[in-house]
């Protein structure tokens, strides 16, 4: 996506709104106005919202929460959900115990 | 490394599909599903789908499912269950999770077909157990067995909310309310109309204000939202409930995609997050490719057709098949897809009001806000005529993709024509020989077959009827009319089940002559 | 838009946050520039998380361990954020006489320059952390090390700055940097013009690309390094590891995950696909790696996987400080991969340096200018 | 409060696998194998998997389908099993999942 972004662009204050303490990450229990706060804190895309509140880097990866974000974001910030990019698609697409990743099949075998 | 020509992910209906046809071109070609039965979401699909013999219409879902395992395994395609694909490498490395283990594959070309994941909404108590996904309530009942719940509130009324809330009711759950924030029901008519007729009420822009309950959903109230969705005081209403069943729209499942570096776009039309593909399904990185509803949401009906263009797109790209046989074979397969892409619910009318139906004829407002037909609105569509003798009344009323009735009648009593979205029409001097055909074979369960007069004061109605137990010959209850009110007495006179109705039974019933017309369901006293 | 400021930073990394941070806290009007889309979207927010003094260089010791006693315990309220700073030492684990020697000399330079650490045997490593198998023999124990959460650092020092009126902007690859009379001036990317009376390049990796622009090269080459977290798991231990060999490092965090990092023994040689992206094998290895030492988190499940391009110089230390032959250029880069610990020293000496063209700590052995033929 | 479906008017008799008995926490429990976990605790009326880390609240079945996790206990000794999609075999030791643990929060 790249596009210039100047991080000054005056975008209001944080209002208080009343339904901010609405779960948005069920796995990290992340609420809406903690979501809002962290955008008037500077967090302008979904990529720094992720990193700085944990929404989405939860036990399913955002799967549940990711367009929930997008919509309160793009709200705060005042543009459209579709031109906020959404964070990095990450390996593994499931979890996975440790002793089944570090067990690599023998790639020459026929494998199922 | 172990290599085939084709690596596909998912086997749902666009998966099987492409691996179906890259299979018969010669391709070497595995299917990867996390999963531990195949078919995706076709084998919680319970009702009969819609469009013409082409499309597989009027057969049910998880038949079209075994259907497309048989002739994958026929065709030789060798399909892994249990697989989960951890992630899609650079070079088209495909690691899958395979029980204890993880196995590296390369692909030379790799068609992603991983479906959708389901949208949420949020309301208090949204995280309550209890409140579970419309996807939750078919796997639980129609997968394995066991009542999502005794009492439903649907939110959502687009076809999944429709179709989920018929089947709940099918397996036993009582669906105490349907609900949707939109002004309009968003699904099929036809699929509201036959939960409408069982007595399910609609509440159109209406949605929930809170789920109640401190470990599980006890109860849900919802209220009236204005035109920007804000709730109207004093409108609230209570349902006791214990569970909440959410069908609020559906998001591409694109993220191995985007792991593998193909260029994404978000388009609200395809429901979200994208690849950027060609009509076939080639992304920016080429040998990736996809179909079905993770490049963009539609129907299972589509995703079939556009998993069998992304086979042959990879059949051409390595070889196996020169250009002119694809163009050939594209040519075919576009001309299935545009018949599927006509209509009132065609991917480019969404989100558009719709008034007259292409015959011109008013739609039914009442069907789009209380998801049944009023008595009034009845009769001024096309298949809806009054005549002596037993005759089908057929109760279709929006331009849809569906043609099953005009094969179904032996005697040519209904006609839809040329154009599959066209509303079906009982053609003139046509003689019915109340063989039930057409009923059963109607996958929106729209047509009756109606005696207005049976000389003794009294008409029968012949219905679809897909509930368990039958009525027996002679049960006594009532009437349901299309609003899923008790309008008059009725007596059972005739239960009829044969093979060649797959399940639909038909129902006859006795109701008083003025009830002809107006009643369309039957409830045991 | 604001194009001209005191002193522009190329780069919004922690090291370009953190030096903002602490410009602004002296009163000096800064932007940062930063090429991506997201700040601290390279290293920073692509590492284990260390912060620690044993195991590094000693010619970056005495700044590491300035942070570390001045910096880091305050962090937290200082930035309004949860750092997740832990100082509860860090073990550096050997499993046999060659882990041993590397691990033994390591600790002696430290010893030379102060700081307090010495090698410890099988059994005591297990009375700090019962959780490690028979296996390691021996290890480096430095009580004052630690671990941080990268991500809220970074992020912190951002919002500060930012807070602190420091113009952040993103999506500006700098391309090009341009002396005019005599002194660094202009800072070009794609879309603007930048002017400065200071610049400063912290700008990982691309800082080599952009330094040449005005005729100066800090030898860098790239490494792909390699993180994983699994799910959150009961609480078991708070110490920060590596390994005499490094098959992996890392820490429990404060959510009950854990972050590892490691290499396949590839990473100088992998490649990218226009983004970041892990290599097949790498995560499977660094699995392997931890479950020699941990077996009890085999059932461990991983959730995520990160990659990340190292700025590697040829001797293993930043390039840290003034450019004497550009007056008013500074540079801070090739941190080797362990740049997050000693970042909010560099921030604050660099800001130092800036304003008052002197330092607390001696940035001597870092200069820009030391690399020389081996003949 | 829910229960299995007897006979359904489309699919027939659902096909199961043999009885089993298992536990919830410590409590003997019926299901079918090969079943999902989830799937026989609902038949057996339990809604409550697991009470989250922060805030204590209760979790149960969400998606069904092992993608949001919500579902998760602790499985024989190992938490953040996904029980939506992880089959029943007999004897298994299913206890409600507290945080990441199965002690319960004042035990912790």
């Amino acid at each position: 996506m790249n596009s210039v972004n100047d991080r000054t662009r005056d975008i209001g204050p944080f209002v208080p709104g009343p339904d901010d303490d609405m779960l948005i990450c069920r796995c990290e229990e992340i609420t809406k106005g903690e979501i809002r706060q962290a955008v008037h804190d500077g967090m302008w895309t979904l990529t720094e919202i992720r990193r700085y509140l944990r929404t989405g880097m939860g036990l399913c990866q955002g799967q549940t929460c990711s367009k929930l974000v997008k919509g309160i974001v793009a709200r705060e910030l005042g543009v459209s959900p579709a031109e906020l990019e959404p964070a990095t698609s990450r390996v593994p697409m499931r979890p996975i115990e440790m002793r089944v990743f570090a067990n690599e099949a023998d790639s020459n075998k026929e494998g199922e | 490394m172990k290599r085939y020509d084709l690596i596909v992910v998912g086997a749902g209906p666009s998966g099987l599909s492409a691996a179906i046809e890259a299979a018969k071109k010669g391709l070497k070609v595995v299917v990867f599903d996390e999963n531990e039965k195949p078919g995706g979401q076709l084998f919680k699909q319970i009702h009969k789908f819609f469009g013409s013999k082409e499309h597989r219409a009027k057969v049910r879902g998880f038949v079209i499912g075994q259907q497309l395992l048989d002739e994958a395994d026929e065709a030789g395609v060798k399909v892994v269950l249990n697989a989960t694909v951890i992630g899609l490498y650079q070079d088209k490395e495909v690691v899958v999770k395979l029980g204890g283990e993880v196995v590296h594959y390369k692909g030379d070309a790799v068609i992603i077909a991983t479906g959708a994941a389901e949208n949420m909404v949020t309301f208090p108590g949204w995280t309550l157990p209890g409140v579970i996904g419309a996807g939750a309530a078919q796997t639980m009942m129609n997968l394995h067995g066991v009542l999502p719940g005794k009492r439903v509130l649907m939110l959502g009324s687009g076809n999944v909310g429709l179709v989920v809330s018929f089947q709940l009711e099918q397996c036993g759950c009582e669906v105490v309310a349907l609900v949707d924030a939109a002004p309009r029901v968003g699904g099929y008519g036809v699929h509201a109309a036959k939960v409408a007729r069982t007595g399910v009420p609609f509440y159109l822009s209406h949605t929930i204000v809170e789920a109640e309950g401190d470990e599980c959903v006890t109860g849900v109230t919802i209220a009236e939202v204005d035109s920007s969705f804000k709730f109207i005081p004093g409108t609230e209403k209570h349902f006791d409930v214990d569970t909440i069943c959410l069908a609020v729209g559906l998001s591409p499942m694109s993220q191995l995609l985007k792991m593998a570096g193909c260029k994404m776009e978000d388009n609200p039309k395809r429901g979200g997050q994208v690849p950027i593909s060609d009509s076939y399904g080639q992304t920016s990185v080429p040998g990736i490719f996809v179909a079905g509803d993770v490049s963009g949401i539609e129907e299972a009906s589509s995703a079939m057709i556009e998993g069998r263009m992304a086979g042959n797109v990879a059949a051409e790209y390595l070889g196996y098949i020169e250009k002119d046989a694809l163009k050939e074979e594209l040519d075919t397969l576009d001309k299935a897809l545009d018949g599927l892409r006509q209509g009132m619910f065609a991917p480019s009318n969404r989100g558009k009001l719709i008034e007259k139906t292409d015959e011109g004829i008013e739609v039914s407002q009442s069907l789009l806000k209380n998801g049944y037909i009023a008595d009034e609105e009845i009769e001024r569509f096309p298949g809806v005529v009054r005549k002596v003798g037993v005759h089908p009344v057929i109760e279709c009323t929006q331009n849809i993709p569906c043609n099953p009735c005009q094969d179904a009648c032996k005697k040519g009593c209904i006609s839809i024509g040329k154009n599959i979205t066209s509303l079906p029409i009982v053609v003139d001097g046509s003689e019915c020989i109340n063989c039930g055909m057409c009923v059963a074979n109607c996958s929106g369960q729209a047509i009756f077959l109606v005696d207005e007069d049976k000389g003794d004061g009294s008409a029968e109605i012949t219905l679809p009827y897909e509930f368990l137990p039958l009525p027996e010959e002679g049960t006594k209850g009532f009437g349901l009319g299309r609003d899923g009110k008790v309008v008059c007495e009725a007596v059972v006179t005739k239960c009829r089940s044969s093979k060649a109705f797959d399940k639909t039974h038909l129902l006859t019933i006795k109701v008083p002559k003025e009830y002809a017309m107006k009643a369309r369901f039957f409830k045991v006293s | 838009m604001k194009t001209s400021a005191e002193v522009v930073i190329v780069g919004g990394g922690i090291i370009g946050c953190a030096t903002a941070y602490y410009l602004a806290k002296r009163g000096v009007d800064v932007i940062v520039l930063e090429g991506s889309d997201h700040i601290g979207n390279g290293g920073s927010s692509r590492n284990g998380g260390g912060v620690r003094q044993s195991g590094r260089d000693v010619r970056e010791l005495p700044l590491v361990m300035y942070g570390i006693k001045n910096l880091w315990p305050t962090l937290s309220e200082e930035l309004e954020v949860d750092c997740e700073y832990h100082q509860d030492g860090n073990l550096r684990l050997g499993k046999n006489d060659k882990h041993k020697a590397i691990l033994t000399k390591l600790a002696n330079n430290a010893k030379g320059v102060g700081l307090d650490v010495r090698m410890i045997d099988g059994d005591e490593v297990r009375q700090i952390n019962p959780y490690l198998s028979r296996e390691v023999t021996c290890a480096s124990w430095c009580p004052t090390d630690g671990h941080a959460n990268p991500l809220t650092t970074t992020l912190g020092f951002y919002k500060m700055a930012r807070r602190l009126g420091v113009t952040f902007i993103s999506g500006e690859p700098v391309k090009e940097l341009r002396v005019i009379r005599g002194k660094i001036r202009k800072v070009i990317t794609p879309n603007n013009v930048y002017e400065g009376e200071n610049v400063l390049v912290a700008a990982g990796l691309d800082s080599r690309e952009i330094l040449t622009t005005v005729g100066i090269d800090i030898p860098m080459t790239n490494s792909l390094l390699e993180c994983l977290v699994t799910e959150a798991q009961p609480h078991m231990f708070d110490q920060m590891l590596g390994t005499a060999e490094a098959d992996f490092y890392g820490h429990q965090t404060k959510h009950g995950s854990f972050v590892f990092g490691g290499s396949s023994g590839l990473e100088r040689y992998n490649k990218d696909n226009g983004m970041v992206s892990n290599s097949a094998m790498t995560a499977p290895c660094i699995c392997r790696g931890i479950m020699k030492y941990f077996p009890d988190l085999a059932d461990a499940k991983i959730v995520r996987t990160w990659a990340g391009w190292m700025d590697a110089s040829q001797d293993g230390v930043p390039a840290l400080g003034t450019v004497d032959e550009i007056p008013g250029l500074f540079v801070a880069c090739a941190f080797n991969g362990h740049g997050f610990g000693i970042a909010p020293a560099v921030g604050d000496q660099l800001a130092e340096l800036i304003v008052t063209g002197k330092t607390k700590v001696d940035l001597g052995d870092l200069h820009y200018d030391r690399y020389k033929a081996k003949i | 409060m829910a229960e299995r479906i007897k006979e359904h008017p489309i699919l027939g008799d659902i096909k199961k696998g043999e009885p089993v008995k298992f536990t919830f926490d410590g409590k003997e429990v019926m299901g079918y194998e090969g079943e999902p976990i989830a799937a026989a605790l609902k038949a057996a009326g339990l809604m409550v998997h697991r009470y989250t880390k922060k805030e204590h609240k209760p979790r149960g079945i969400f998606c069904a389908i092992g993608r949001c996790t919500d579902c998760v206990m602790v499985v024989d000794g190992v938490p953040n099993v996904r029980t939506c999609i992880t089959p029943l075999t007999a004897g298994m030791e299913v206890k409600t999942q507290y945080g990441v643990s199965d002690k319960p929060f004042e035990e912790q």
